[in-house]
């Protein structure tokens, strides 16, 4: 298991957004997490990403414990995530942006010259070669999901956590989204952790889907089987339809 | 030798100097530098203004003389040193070097006058030094510069004398924390000591305090019945409506600078009788004939009284340079000279100079009765007795 | 970050100094060599404040403070120390004082950062000021420093040194880091950068050279006086050259500073009535109508030329 | 220790210092301004009092509204001709603190300049109500207690404004979040332009207050300005309240502090205080914790 989230609360001001959820992620796997808004889905990868502190409960990630790091020594293990609401170094280009990543990162290159070099191959990848000298505030929501993922992929990460970087896209979008995603999946040989409620791209994607509700884990499975459970169901799309 | 500084006197003469020598032929060009802007400007126009006057008055009577041979207008080239020592260092080089005055007069402030200092010897160009009064420059052994005014140690170390010769047993010190205030102090303590003097308190503060609430309570209950307040004008101002809503009493309230000034005689009026503060000049004063028309000229032109102190020793300067002209003209060695070995008739007296200090001129000691500042120390120059601070009003 | 360094432009940065000084050296007027110095100065200290403010975006409103205290420093052990020693102490002094208030400070940002250096410069002043009232001093007049050639030389090298260190700084991966870090801390430490390591050693850095450049100064005054020594106007100033002449890469704070001793000795010689004036109204129209700089401005032209 | 004189100049000096607070406060809160210019509109405030009142006799307490409505009219000359521009430039809002700060500092020294050379370097004062009125065991000179009174009521008044008009109501919502108030219909704009006339014209009120009894000359403004930051971070960015409680709690510590630790250590004691409840609570004594980020 290259992370294992282990009975996390988090609460903020005495109100639980998570409540002892568990879940572990194997190698290699692309896994869902799915829940509405509010669910806990974003809690959850603030505590692995070290952006939040658990108020219980542990972390760990390829077998040791990552609480109580910073988010930079955890970004250096090898984890890397993006924001639900982008955010890029709104002034530098696209090229910094992905450069910064890699001269900081887990593969924390000396040199700006060869990451900038680095930069343009994994703007290249995601096809963002075309608007790489542009300035990050300059791009399009899409373009900017798609330099938010180029830049955690600078940090060369073995774990990647992206944070809906399909919802607001038009179903065409989401259709390129998704190669693209499975592209990088292969490329990198990375573990991915998405939390999404675009569900036919989950289903699509994951291997293995965790349901979130009220910052509880409500289900656990394989995508056919979490879609056929009557719970998630009933939490999810709310009144049977 | 062609040095280093013909060559370039030559290219700036060449580059610059074009419209002074157009003007300098006519008009005898006096240098200086004073803070118009920032910390010290709202001490500067007095000696700005007396500047002005003695200009006016010369031109008025047909010129400066130089050396006995014809008169010659004055014209100021002056500029703002922003209340920054270095600033004001630089503008006497630019003065000197650049723009080639004939004279210079000095700036205001004693940390102006130390920074200065310097630049008038490297060019030994003669500078006669006014609103500035420490101890630091008197070792400095400088041959190029003069002080009008009597130093701390003067105003400090006197201090006591007066007091004993009114009596005063037990009195309590504040201070700014700024040099002037601190180097008095510096002579005030040991004098007192000397003169079995008790001090029952004594404290500093800070150039922003902003409320002496607190500090004058504490001076009210150690019940001195003299208060030394080494202070600036702005907390002056301060101390005197503290004193009254404290109801400090004692009958001896001496402000350091202040008093005299005009902004405080407006606020405070009669409330100001009886404070005591430094200067050696009064214009009622009969021995020395040139000080009520140098007062009645200064409250005609600016409709305000000249201030005791700033205004006398800029104007004493300024006399001292006159005079020292027109007796051997503008060649600047020999007006060196003139200034170190003569006796000057100000409008405050004969004064002569040994070193850099005036000790033509007795420090003094004014108090303010009636709304007038009149010596009240030493003897030989006094226009009234002491009179004990009557209640506030 | 910013394009790679380009040696011919270092080649012919230096030559141009050298050239510059020996000319002033032998052939400029006592005056023109203390205008010199003093730009020097000025271009040391914009500089100096831009490796922290400019590239991180933690505004110091208090980098006065490091001035000062080099310059107390200095007071302090004159005719104990050699000159380079006393120096190198006010420089590194001015580093510690700066890590060490860094931690604390780093807490808070935006206003609250502004506010609080504002404030340390005037708690430390404060601090200096009781120190010398109970010491009895009533400011410390210095003899037989160094003379105004040597002033100057010291004033541009450190020149030199602080354009080069915030030059090659912003070529770096510090300098990336950094920029990151005023782009974004929270996005810049999630991929990796140590934010509050790089903050230090920033403030660090940007205390070191005016540390030194605080002594050199007392050379040139000779005279110290903590309410002066620490004169929050002299933050103020380093500030406004920095964002005349833009906070994008080094040769702002150098145009900044140029552009703006140089105006402003023309017009206190020529406009002393009004030339601070002026000079406020200056920097209103420079930040709403030139916001990214002189140097930005040039930077944009140049690229619409030659495009 | 705990004398009623003391609290008395606690009040005297904290009212004012209240007062300058507010105004500046409301312009940070609602635009991310840093108004470093501030004290220099109480400079003319204070100037425009002097003038009416020793050339055209009028009473500077009649004079300290009128003189407000100037102040204001002045901010709201400041909004249109260069403040609208400036809130609408990205590129100057994304570091609005550092370039507001040296937009207001270029006005700082371009009014100090002019004022100097429009009213000399001469300080000023006059003399008005200059009693000295007892109340109980304490004792205060006429105008600081009239100085008291206006910069307390005039506190409550704005404090009141925005806990019960509309207009107030708009204000509060701008500085809780502009992009949800713009969405429930809350002209920013307009919003921005009352800002500005209400810091202006409390600046110019300070000013009018200021004058009764103290010194008024071109470089006074700086001081005030520099207290008038010291609370409002202490009392948190945009509160109002922790305006008004930070500067009457400096107010304290101005004359308390003094009288126990001495006066030597006046200013390290409030530089000191300052940087603690910083260090402590970086969001300011009354911020919630998101201002301070």
């Amino acid at each position: 298991m290259i992370l294992e989230v282990d009975h996390v609360t988090k609460r903020f001001n005495g109100v639980a957004a998570v409540r002892g959820v568990s879940f572990s992620v194997p190698e290699g796997a692309i896994f869902g997490l799915m829940g509405a808004n509010g669910a806990g889905k974003t809690t959850i990868f603030s505590m692995i990403a070290g952006n939040e502190q658990p108020t219980s409960g542990d972390i760990r990630f390829q077998g040791s414990s990552i609480q109580g790091l910073r988010p930079w020594r955890i970004s250096r293990l090898g984890i890397a995530r993006t924001f639900q609401i982008v955010r890029p170094f709104p002034a530098l280009t696209c090229r910094e942006n992905v450069a910064l990543a890699v001269l900081y990162g887990a593969g924390q290159d000396s040199s700006p010259a060869r990451a900038m070099r680095v930069a343009g191959e994994i703007l290249n990848e995601v096809k963002l070669a075309t608007v790489a000298d542009e300035e990050a505030r300059r791009l399009t929501l899409v373009s900017r999901k798609r330099l938010e993922i180029a830049r955690a992929l600078g940090a060369r990460p073995k774990l990647l956590l992206l944070d809906e970087v399909l919802a607001g896209l038009t179903p065409m979008e989401v259709e390129a989204a998704v190669e693209l995603l499975r592209h990088i999946h292969r490329r990198y040989q990375l573990t991915i952790v998405m939390v999404e409620h675009v569900l036919r791209a989950l289903m699509r994607l994951c291997t293995e889907i965790a349901v979130l509700d009220h910052g509880e884990k409500i289900a656990e499975g394989s995508p056919q089987a979490v879609s056929a459970d009557p719970v998630v169901v009933k939490a999810y799309f709310g009144a049977p339809q | 030798m062609l040095s280093k500084r013909t060559v370039i006197g030559l290219l700036t003469a060449a580059l610059l100097s074009i419209p002074a020598t157009v003007q300098g032929a006519e008009k005898v060009r006096v240098g200086y530098s004073i803070s118009r802007t920032g910390l010290y400007a709202v001490a500067t126009p007095v000696q700005q203004q007396t500047y002005e006057l003695w200009r006016d008055q010369i031109n008025a009577a047909g010129g400066l003389s130089i050396g006995g041979k014809g008169k010659r207008q004055i014209e100021f080239v002056s500029y703002d040193d922003q209340s920054e020592p270095s600033k004001a260092a630089q503008i006497y080089e630019k003065l000197i070097s650049s723009d080639k005055v004939d004279l210079l007069l000095s700036p205001w402030g004693t940390a102006t006058h130390i920074a200065v200092a310097p630049v008038v010897e490297r060019h030994k160009f003669p500078l006669i030094g006014s609103t500035a009064s420490t101890t630091l420059v008197r070792d400095l052994g400088a041959k190029y510069m003069w002080f009008t005014e009597v130093t701390p140690a003067d105003f400090g170390g006197d201090l006591p004398k007066l007091l004993g010769s009114i009596g005063i047993k037990r009195v309590a010190i504040i201070a700014m924390q700024l040099p002037l205030a601190l180097e008095t102090k510096k002579f005030l303590v040991p004098a007192l000591h000397q003169a079995g003097i008790e001090i029952v308190f004594d404290q500093e503060y800070p150039p922003d305090i902003k409320d002496m609430t607190g500090l004058l309570t504490s001076v009210k209950g150690a019940a001195p019945d003299g208060v030394i307040a080494l202070s600036y004008p702005n907390d002056s101002m301060l101390y005197l409506s503290t004193a009254r809503e404290v109801g400090l009493t004692a009958k001896f309230q001496f402000l350091e600078i202040g008093p005299t000034e005009a902004f405080i005689q407006h606020k405070f009026g009669e409330n100001l009788d009886g404070i005591v503060t430094i200067g050696h000049w009064s214009p009622d004063q009969k021995a020395w004939p040139k000080a009520r028309p140098f007062y009645d000229a200064y409250k005609a032109r600016f409709n305000e009284a000249p201030d005791n102190l700033d205004s006398v020793v800029s104007y004493m300067s300024a006399e001292i340079l006159q005079q020292a002209v027109e007796k051997v003209g503008l060649n600047h060695e020999k007006i060196r000279e003139a200034i170190a070995t003569g006796t000057f008739d100000t409008i405050n007296g004969l004064v002569r100079f040994k070193g850099a200090t005036n000790v033509g001129t007795p420090n003094g000691y004014l108090q303010i009765q009636k709304g007038v500042p009149q010596i009240i120390w030493p003897d030989q120059i006094k226009t009234a007795d002491f009179q004990p601070k009557g209640p506030w009003k | 970050m910013r394009p790679l360094h380009d040696v011919r432009i270092i080649i012919a940065a230096l030559v141009t100094t050298a050239a510059v000084v020996v000319g002033v050296l032998f052939f400029a007027s006592d005056y023109f060599i203390d205008f010199a110095t003093s730009l020097a100065m000025w271009i040391a200290l914009s500089e100096s404040w831009t490796l922290l403010s400019g590239m991180t975006g933690y505004v110091s409103l208090g980098h006065v403070v490091f001035f000062g205290l080099g310059g107390y420093l200095t007071v302090l052990t004159f005719g104990m120390l050699p000159i380079w020693a006393a120096l190198a102490l006010s420089g590194a002094c001015a580093t510690g004082l700066a890590v060490l208030v860094g931690f604390p400070c780093f807490r808070v940002r935006g206003p609250y950062f502004v506010i609080l250096t504002f404030g340390l410069s005037e708690f430390v002043k404060y601090i200096v000021v009781n120190v010398e009232a109970r010491a009895s001093k009533f400011g410390r007049l210095i003899f037989g420093g160094p003379d105004p050639n040597e002033v100057f030389l010291i004033m541009v090298g450190l020149a030199v040194a602080a354009f080069f260190l915030s030059y090659f700084i912003r070529r770096s991966r510090l300098g990336a880091g950094l920029r990151g870090i005023r782009e974004d801390e929270i996005a810049a430490e999630t991929t990796g950068v140590p934010v509050a390591r790089l903050k230090l050693i920033a403030f660090g850095l940007s205390a070191l050279i005016p540390g030194i450049a605080g002594g050199a100064f007392l050379f040139r005054s000779g005279y110290f006086e903590p309410i002066q020594a620490f004169n929050p106007s002299i933050s103020f100033s380093m500030i406004t050259m920095a964002v005349i002449g833009g906070t994008d890469d080094a040769y702002g704070p150098l145009i900044g500073a140029v552009a703006l001793v140089t105006l402003s000795e023309l017009l206190w010689a020529n406009a002393p009535e009004i030339y601070m004036t002026v000079l406020g109204l200056l920097l209103v129209v420079f930040v709403i109508w030139v916001p990214d700089g002189i140097e930005g401005r040039l930077r944009n032209w140049w690229k619409t030329q030659r495009a | 220790m705990l004398s009623f004189q003391l609290l008395i100049a606690a009040l005297a000096t904290g009212s004012v210092y209240a007062l300058i607070a507010v105004g500046l406060n409301l312009i940070y809160g609602t635009m991310r301004l840093l108004n470093v210019a501030h004290g220099d509109l109480v400079m003319l405030g204070a100037y425009a009092t002097y003038w009416s009142f020793s050339l055209l006799h009028v009473d500077p307490l009649i004079a300290v509204p009128f003189v407000g409505l100037l102040a204001a009219g002045i901010g709201a000359a400041a909004y249109f001709f260069l403040f609208q521009h400036f809130l609408r430039t990205g590129s100057l809002t994304d570091r609005i603190e550092a370039n507001s700060l040296l937009v207001f500092f270029g006005l700082s020294i371009a009014i100090e300049n002019l004022a100097s050379l429009a009213f000399s370097g001469n300080p000023q004062a006059y003399e008005y109500l200059d009693r000295v009125i007892r109340i109980g065991s304490a004792s205060i000179v006429g105008n600081r207690l009239a100085a008291l009174i206006i910069a307390l009521c005039t506190c409550i008044g704005v404090l009141l404004f925005f806990r019960l008009t509309t207009l107030g109501l708009a204000v509060r919502a701008i500085i809780q979040s502009r992009d949800a108030a713009e969405i429930v219909g809350v002209s920013a704009r307009k919003t921005y332009l009352l800002t500005f006339c209400i810091g202006f014209g409390l600046a110019g009120m300070t000013g009018a207050v200021v004058s009764l009894y103290s010194q008024i000359w071109p470089f006074m403004g700086f001081s005030y300005t520099i207290v008038g930051f010291v609370i409002i971070i202490l009392g948190g960015l945009g509160n109002i309240v922790g305006s008004i409680v930070g500067g009457l709690l400096l107010g304290v510590l101005e004359t308390f502090g003094v009288a126990a630790v001495g006066a030597n250590y006046r200013s390290i004691l409030i530089y000191g205080v300052f940087i603690a409840i910083i260090i402590i609570r970086p969001q300011g004594l009354f911020g919630t914790k998101s201002t301070a980020r």
